[in-house]
């Protein structure tokens, strides 16, 4: 413990964790002697926690806020956690501007989802074994963002993991579901790897004194350049796994089998953005080699091109906000790649806001339609449900860059740090991505929304989901309608104040651009918005019908056959090789069996 | 009763066992006897834990001549790294008899045996008592797998008896080369462990002991080309055998590396710590690999234990004391999620009559509790961070990158690989729809769940709050360790992986 | 004179009883179980007598009698005592055999009780004549045991064999005497002693090739490697309880001698010493593999026998002037001769009828039908197979370490890979009893002599292999 | 002079060995047998002369008493045998293969 004022910080993850493990048993003493609660006060029970913890996160920003610029961070060592030889790690907090930033939209795009479930999850036959798990992920979260070192961040990172994987395969009946679950964990673990190997060469090199960020930073200066690029790139490795970025970009649009205020809070919002936040947390080490910061930026880059490719030609709802979500991801790691990590961060928490809403929106037209994901079975939605076509269109102008919504700002820093560090290539991609996200959004909005419904039973039956689920999108809205402002630049005459508030805990050398470039980049991102978003008005704007893809339309709507070529490639030489392995030893049983036979049972 | 409380642990069950098998008594009678003395050895060993100080060195130790002319000794003791290998056999143990209600009543007699004779191998610091239990412990699994076992249970019993019999036999052979060594070169006989660490051994013959000794421990842990037994053992064997096989014997193979093999054959060790390691990573490998393959659940389980034991044999050979700390970690983690995952799969069979993974499904909608706990068990195999099994296998991946770098990043595809597998079981037997046959399945009784519930709590505080397990192992560890150093620095391995130096230690 | 006679009182008991019983069996006065109970109370007489301390040859080893034809010390009388046990509970458990086998007469126990009395003359023996002589009474004796079962072709075949082969060996033995009694005009040990120590060993031809002889004839009784394959037919042949018998006083007599004829010199037995290690090894390896092969129950034990053979051989070589070595040969014949007889007693009342349950397969099941002697045999078993706390393994482990203590490491390692050769066919009857289920199980009607035999020899395995502990 | 009895007796030694090894006959083999025990006697005899002492001379009526015992029983066993089998050729003695 040190002072008693940062005692609570423990409490911030625990709470979830508590409520987790009490929903939990309710839910199991339920399987035996029948429901105890009713929905409604299960529901209310599981949001308790999330609130407090907003609460919390409030205080935290407030305390950090009290401290002088350079002594802004609070921490807590819970307990000793193993010390083995010079490895010494302790269950520790650690809050910083960073963190709590991470905090303060986790916990608030966590609460609202938990209302909104309740609404959305009514009636599921195990609806609170839904919110145990919702609570267990805002738990794993929460450590994931407050662990003060890499290891109890690994914590978070894997409890994270597994919440993604139980919630995929919520509906465990049908089969496709698990296995998109258990593709989530796997791939994950793939990353996880890299994640753990990277601390290990850490901690040989400089871990000897103490594993915690602080001392981290404090010895950061010893290490070898060589080690230091290996690091990253397994950290980066770690990264890829979590936030879905090539080449393990592939369980995300699969997870989307999940209940969609899952594919929100897990798959949008919070979760997929740990792998930033991780980047950004070894900002220290990152600063160090561009190069890696290089790759890390194209990786991104690429991820974002690839996707948006994807984007435009999905025919679910969701997959095209799971491709879009891939997308963004691509941006916040190409602005960390490039050492703007305060810009990529600001996208991370703006990204929350319109895309969880995005999300939102998404599950009460689904929720409204009865589960029809298929856009080309909608249409004119905009009468039926006018609530949720106004927050959506709120959200989509966000994603979509429109000025000056949430989204435009912090895309916008991305591709000004990256024209302005002179990376123009990147930049390109960038401004061409941004066009085609404008494309894809609104293709989605119009067909969902405008024109002629295509399917008048499923139109009769669309009904406005109720308050508890319309509130949420509400109050998104209006946070991706102004969250932009919070970090305004200065051109727009703003004091960039998340990103000077960010500065404590970041390692970031701000790029020197004149404010032509800036003017320039702007430009080019709004010029590119009004291409995408007219072009998607021509196509889809009045009245459209599922389009036949043929040749590279066709090729794109599947992906690229990429899952096929990691099926093929990876997954099947796998089980072959195993079962392979399996029989030999089998037919060595049997080959012992007949011997034995011929000298034993004889006998 | 308690001043020689090694002796009660040993013999104790022992006598049940044997009365046991004599009385011509009710199945369920018998499980109650062994239940009964189950839980008494579970009292002695949770008061063994707390009279345990963790100071380093043996404690509890009973020392008689047996045998002066030849200075064989009955002598027991315990220390951090035996502690809780007994102590997990203690707490596992009176599991088997309260889940497994309908074992035959030879099969009881013949697990209370078991139970005494391994409590007696892990206590044992004189080397000829060490071995007279180590083969007596075999015998009761060998009646267990041969007459109560499966269909192809012959060929399975004659392999794993002439493996371990072979094995052990040599260690024998090493056991009186060392004896004799010590007498010639210090007047007088002697078999304790602790003396024969004074040896000054050299050339061919230490070799070959060494490798008498790692035969025997190998084939019982079993590292990589010795596993062949073990697929086929595990699987034709009773649940309770199964559950005995790979809780606690293969960690006892484990353990005595550590207590015999690391302070006699330090420079041997040393030098072949390289290759025994690369067995057990590419032990770890394969049958982590052959596990996605089998549609067997319990032959899967089975690879899946000789995958990790894999990793737990390399956690030994790295030499440093992260992964040695590690590996006694896992092996109580490893003991109890495995076993219980065992006994889980035990109960599978009972209730449903196959373990075919292609019979079952849906189960976690049958069996919430069920399904919780056998998850909890799974995820600790997995290692998970918060559960036990995250601790040990981080900390010796750590010390294996430590060693050498590719062997460490090969043991870190554990965390891939062991994945793999398991979620594709759990799928195919938890998830998806239920079938006919599963969909009759029963849930775990509040008895069984109550009775699973340490296990599991054990399995969770392991993960959350490992210090106070790590910090009386930890000196034992250490001393081990110390003892190798020289070693080791003769035999210059790498202390830290290539490309980096030390500025810092 | 006195304290010549007194240490050969056990020897005067048998030889007395022989003679009275043979007089009783003249006049047919007695039952054939009565006769039993006589000759196991002769030797149970002997037995006492022998435990009793026996005047100042105790005090001085290697005392002579009889101006050095005799010798009596701890190795001898240990011997003796292991002889009258055997001959103690073949008489036992013959009883048993004989309730379903009726081709007994008095005379069987005469035969038994003489052969008995030549063993212990030959134990004691130091001249060779001597040897010769009680090795041919009781040769002779076991002859006629061997074909005691007249209507049996087989075992008319067997003693045939036995007999050609054993007198073929016998006229060696008395060419070996001839040339050494040539080489050192005489026939003591103890002048071959001082021979020896004079002018060394190898520069007399006449005494090299006259031990030679010798030694085979020695390495033929007891079955060594080139000398093994009459024995599998022989016991084979013999009825159970004489093979019993055979296999353990037999060769606890020779080898007892056997030791005493090598331990004169160091030369002597130095000369000899490369060509025993090759003997041993190949006799360890050709027991096994004989034993492998065998699907007969007695076939496989008399095999077995071939390798314990090689074991004391291991023994036989590594004796030195250590403390331990005299007397493991002794420790080891007991601890063998503790857990074969304890089989052939459970086989000569399990065996029923004419033997008819002799096959690996006519044990399947037995654990269900006879839990208590299937449980009896696996102790047994497992104590031929070295597994502790059984006397096979201390046995084992004395000869292990005393072939390391004297430099034969690696025949110390090759015994102890014979010996998981050997579990191979010793776990096959154990797998056979207890994991098949039993095919026509056949009741016997059983005289409980045999059973308490088997209980006694039981508990004697243990007793054996945890007596070191307990002194 | 005593060398040539000693070379005797080792003939006729040989010689009964290549009996024994060599003839099928029950009956021959046993009269090889008792030929190397008398070759045996043979060299008692001369060896006791040359050591001009008595004892050789006794050793060899042991000898012969243990022979003829010998030789007593081996053809009860022969009678024994031609009564199973009409036979005395040991080839036809094949129940026991060995």
């Amino acid at each position: 413990m040190m002072e008693q004022s940062t005692a609570y910080l423990v409490l911030i993850p625990l709470l979830p964790l508590a409520g987790a493990l009490l929903i939990g048993l309710l839910h199991l003493g339920s399987s035996r002697v029948g429901n105890t609660l009713s929905e409604k006060a299960i529901g209310i029970l599981a949001c308790i926690a999330p609130l407090i913890t907003f609460l919390f996160a409030v205080k935290v920003f407030f305390d950090l806020r009290g401290l002088p610029v350079e002594a802004r961070h609070l921490s807590q060592q819970v307990f000793t956690w193993f010390k083995v030889g010079e490895l010494d790690i302790s269950m520790g907090f650690f809050a910083d501007p960073l963190s709590s930033l991470m905090l303060v939209f986790v916990t608030f795009t966590g609460t609202l989802i938990h209302i909104y479930s309740i609404g959305y999850m009514a009636g599921d036959e195990t609806y609170p074994k839904f919110f145990a798990y919702l609570n267990l992920f805002l738990g794993s979260m929460l450590i994931l963002v407050l662990g003060d070192g890499p290891v109890v961040m690994f914590v978070g990172w894997e409890g994270v993991g597994l919440c993604s994987y139980l919630l995929i395969s919520y509906y465990s009946d049908d089969r496709s579901n698990v296995l998109a679950g258990n593709k989530a964990f796997i791939v994950n673990r793939i990353g996880d790897l890299g994640f753990v190997l990277g601390m290990a060469f850490l901690f040989w090199a400089i871990g000897g004194s103490g594993f915690d960020y602080v001392s981290l930073k404090a010895n950061a200066h010893l290490l070898q350049p060589a080690t230091i690029t290996l690091v990253c790139l397994l950290l980066f490795v770690g990264a890829t796994g979590k936030s879905a970025q090539i080449p393990l970009y592939v369980w995300l649009p699969d997870a989307m089998a999940g209940p969609t205020p899952v594919s929100a809070l897990i798959h949008a919002a919070t979760m997929v953005t740990a792998g930033v936040y991780m980047v950004a947390r070894f900002s220290f080490l990152y600063s160090m080699v561009p190069a890696v910061g290089l790759v890390v930026a194209w990786t991104g880059i690429l991820t974002a091109l690839v996707s948006a490719i994807y984007g435009m030609y999905q025919d679910d709802i969701k997959k095209i906000l799971a491709y879009s979500t891939v997308s963004q991801l691509g941006y916040m790691f190409a602005g960390v790649g490039l050492a703007a990590y305060s810009a990529g961060i600001f996208h991370v928490f703006t990204h929350a806001f319109f895309k969880a809403l995005l999300f939102l929106g998404a599950g009460a037209v689904i929720y409204a339609l009865h589960h029809e994901q298929n856009i080309w079975k909608m249409g004119g939605l905009k009468s039926k449900l006018p609530t949720t076509y106004k927050t959506m269109l709120i959200g989509s102008l966000a994603l979509a860059g429109c000025p000056p919504f949430s989204g435009f700002f912090s895309k916008d820093e991305i591709l000004y740090s990256a024209l302005a560090s002179g990376h123009t290539g990147i930049w390109l991609v960038g401004v061409l991505v941004a066009g085609m996200t404008a494309y894809y959004t609104f293709r989605m909005i119009f067909v969902v929304f405008h024109g002629k419904p295509r399917d008048q039973k499923i139109y009769d039956h669309a009904h406005e989901p109720p308050a508890v689920m319309t509130l949420p999108l509400i109050i998104l809205a209006i946070g991706a309608l102004f969250a932009g402002f919070l970090n305004l630049p200065a051109i727009f005459g703003g004091g960039q104040a998340v990103s000077h508030w960010l500065a404590p805990s970041l390692a970031e050398h701000h790029p020197t651009g004149s404010h032509s470039t800036e003017l320039i980049a702007i430009g080019a991102s709004v010029v590119a918005f009004a291409i995408g978003i007219t072009i998607a008005w021509r196509k889809f704007g009045s009245k459209a019908e599922a389009p036949v893809f043929t040749g590279f339309a066709n090729f794109a709507y599947h992906t690229f056959r990429i899952n096929e070529l990691y099926d093929l490639l990876l997954v099947r030489p796998y089980k072959a090789f195993g079962s392979a392995i399996g029989n030999s030893s089998n037919c060595c049983r049997s080959a012992t069996s007949g011997f034995t036979r011929s000298t034993w049972l004889s006998g | 009763m308690f001043e020689n409380v090694l002796s009660t642990m040993i013999f104790l069950p022992v006598l049940a066992g044997l009365v046991l098998l004599m009385l011509p008594i009710s199945q369920c009678a018998a499980r109650r006897l062994g239940l009964a003395a189950t839980i008494i050895i579970l009292i002695l060993g949770i008061r063994l834990a707390f009279g345990f100080s963790g100071a380093g060195g043996m404690e509890f130790s009973e020392v008689r001549e047996i045998l002066p002319t030849l200075g064989i000794q009955y002598s027991l003791g315990i220390d951090g790294i035996s502690l809780f290998v007994l102590l997990t056999s203690a707490l596992l143990f009176p599991l088997v008899f309260l889940v497994m209600t309908n074992q035959t009543k030879g099969c009881y007699g013949n697990l209370l045996i078991a139970q005494g004779t391994m409590a007696g191998a892990i206590c044992a610091t004189d080397l000829i008592l060490f071995y007279i239990f180590w083969e007596l412990m075999l015998l009761p699994i060998f009646f267990m797998i041969g007459i109560y076992g499966g269909p192809k249970k012959l060929p399975a019993t004659i392999k794993i008896m002439l493996y371990t019999v072979a094995g052990s036999l040599l260690m024998l052979a090493a056991i009186l080369y060392l004896g004799v060594a010590y007498h010639s070169q210090f007047g007088h006989w002697s078999f304790s462990a602790a003396n024969l660490a004074n040896l000054t051994l050299g050339g061919t013959a230490a070799v070959l002991a060494f490798a008498g000794f790692m035969l025997a421990f190998a084939i019982k842990i079993p590292l990589f080309p010795l596993h062949t037994w073990l697929p086929d053992a595990y699987t034709e064997a009773p649940p309770t055998a199964t559950f005995v096989l790979s809780a606690i014997m293969a960690k006892i193979g484990v353990y005595a590396v550590i207590r015999f093999v690391i302070p006699t054959f330090e420079v041997e060790f040393a030098r072949y710590a390289l290759l025994l390691a690369c067995s057990g990573v590419i032990g770890m490998i394969y049958c982590g690999i052959a596990a996605i393959g089998q549609k067997d659940i319990k032959r899967l389980l089975a690879f899946s234990s000789a995958s990790h034991m894999g990793i737990i044999a390399l956690g030994v050979f790295c030499m440093n004391i992260q992964a040695l700390t590690g590996t006694l970690f896992q092996i109580v983690a490893h003991a109890t999620s495995t076993g219980i995952l065992f006994l889980f799969v035990g109960m599978l069979e009972e209730r449903m009559g196959s373990r075919e993974i292609s019979d079952l499904g849906g189960i976690a909608r049958k069996a919430p509790v069920f399904a919780f706990f056998f998850a909890i068990a799974m995820l600790a195999s997995v290692g998970l961070p918060g559960t036990s099994g995250f601790i040990g296998e981080f900390l010796i991946i750590l010390g294996a990158i430590k060693f050498n770098t590719a062997i460490g990043v090969l043991a870190g595809t554990t965390l891939i690989i062991g994945v793999c597998y398991m979620l594709w079981m759990f799928q195919r037997v938890f998830f998806e729809k239920s079938n006919e046959r599963t969909s009759s399945f029963k849930d775990l009784t509040p008895i069984e769940a109550l009775a699973f519930l340490p296990v599991i709590l054990l399995i969770l505080i392991m993960g959350i709050y490992p210090q106070p397990f790590i910090a009386k192992i930890e000196p034992a560890a250490k001393e081990q360790i110390a003892s190798l150093l020289p070693a080791v620095q003769v035999a210059n391995y790498t202390v830290l992986p290539k490309g980096q130096v030390s500025e810092h230690k | 004179m006195n304290c010549d006679i007194v240490p050969i009182i056990p020897l005067g008991i048998v030889g007395l009883g022989a003679v009275i019983l043979m007089m009783l069996a003249a006049f047919e006065k007695i039952h054939l179980e009565v006769a039993a109970v006589f000759s196991m109370c002769v030797f149970a007489l002997a037995f006492v007598m022998q435990l009793l301390p026996t005047g100042p040859s105790d005090m001085a080893p290697y005392s002579e009698l009889f101006r050095g034809m005799l010798v009596t010390n701890g190795f001898t009388k240990v011997a003796a005592l292991i002889i009258l046990a055997c001959g103690f509970f073949t008489a036992m458990s013959s009883t048993s055999y004989f309730r379903q086998n009726s081709f007994c007469t008095l005379e069987f126990y005469c035969l038994l009780i003489f052969s008995v009395w030549g063993m212990l003359l030959l134990t004691m023996a130091r001249e060779l004549i001597t040897v010769f002589i009680s090795l041919e009474i009781f040769s002779l004796c076991i002859y006629v045991l061997v074909g005691y079962n007249r209507r049996s072709a087989t075992s008319a075949e067997a003693v045939l064999k036995y007999l050609m082969l054993g007198a073929f060996a016998g006229s060696f033995f008395t060419m070996g005497t001839a040339l050494v009694y040539g080489a050192v005009r005489s026939t003591g040990f103890a002048a071959i002693a001082t021979f020896i120590a004079e002018n060394g060993f190898l520069e007399t031809p006449a005494l090299v090739g006259g031990v030679f002889f010798i030694l085979f004839a020695f390495l033929f009784k007891i079955a060594a490697f080139p000398f093994h394959a009459w024995v599998i037919d022989v016991y084979d042949g013999a009825s159970v309880p004489v093979t019993g018998f055979m296999a353990t006083a037999l060769k606890t007599a020779i080898f007892a001698v056997l030791v005493n004829f090598l331990s004169l010199d160091a030369g002597l037995k130095g000369a000899w010493l490369d060509i025993l290690f090759y003997i041993t090894v190949f006799t360890l390896f050709a027991g096994n593999l004989i034993a492998i092969g065998q699907s007969n129950l007695k076939r496989m034990l008399a095999a077995s026998g071939i390798v314990h053979t090689g074991y004391l051989l291991i023994a036989v070589i590594a004796v030195g002037d250590n403390a331990l070595s005299g007397n493991i040969i002794l420790f080891y014949l007991a601890a063998y001769a503790a857990s074969t007889l304890g089989i052939f007693a459970s086989l000569s009342y399990l065996g029923g009828q004419d033997e008819k349950r002799c096959s690996f397969d006519d044990f399947k099941g037995l654990a269900k039908v006879r839990p208590y002697s299937a449980a009896a045999i696996t102790v047994f078993l497992l104590s031929m197979a070295g597994i502790p706390p059984t006397a096979g393994f201390m046995g084992k482990f004395y000869i292990i370490t005393t072939a390391f203590q004297s430099g034969q490491a690696l025949l110390a390692v090759l015994g102890i890979v014979s010996s998981i050769l050997s579990m191979w066919y010793y776990l096959r009857l154990i797998i056979a009893m207890y994991f098949h289920e039993a095919n026509e199980p056949f009741e016997i009607e059983a005289s409980p002599f045999a059973p308490i035999c088997t209980l006694i020899l039981a508990a004697c395995v243990f007793a054996i292999g945890l007596y070191p502990m307990v002194i | 002079m005593i060398i040539d009895y000693l070379v005797l007796s080792i003939i006729l030694f040989c010689l009964g060995i290549v009996g024994v090894i060599s003839r099928r006959n029950v009956f021959t083999v046993f009269m090889a047998i008792e030929l190397m025990l008398n070759a045996a006697n043979l060299a008692f005899i001369a060896l006791s002369r040359l050591h001009e002492s008595m004892d050789g001379q006794v050793l060899a009526m042991l000898v012969m008493a243990v022979a003829a015992a010998e030789a007593a029983l081996a053809l009860a066993v022969v009678i024994l045998l031609h009564k199973h089998t009409g036979k005395l050729d040991t080839n036809v003695f094949s129940l026991l293969k060995g």
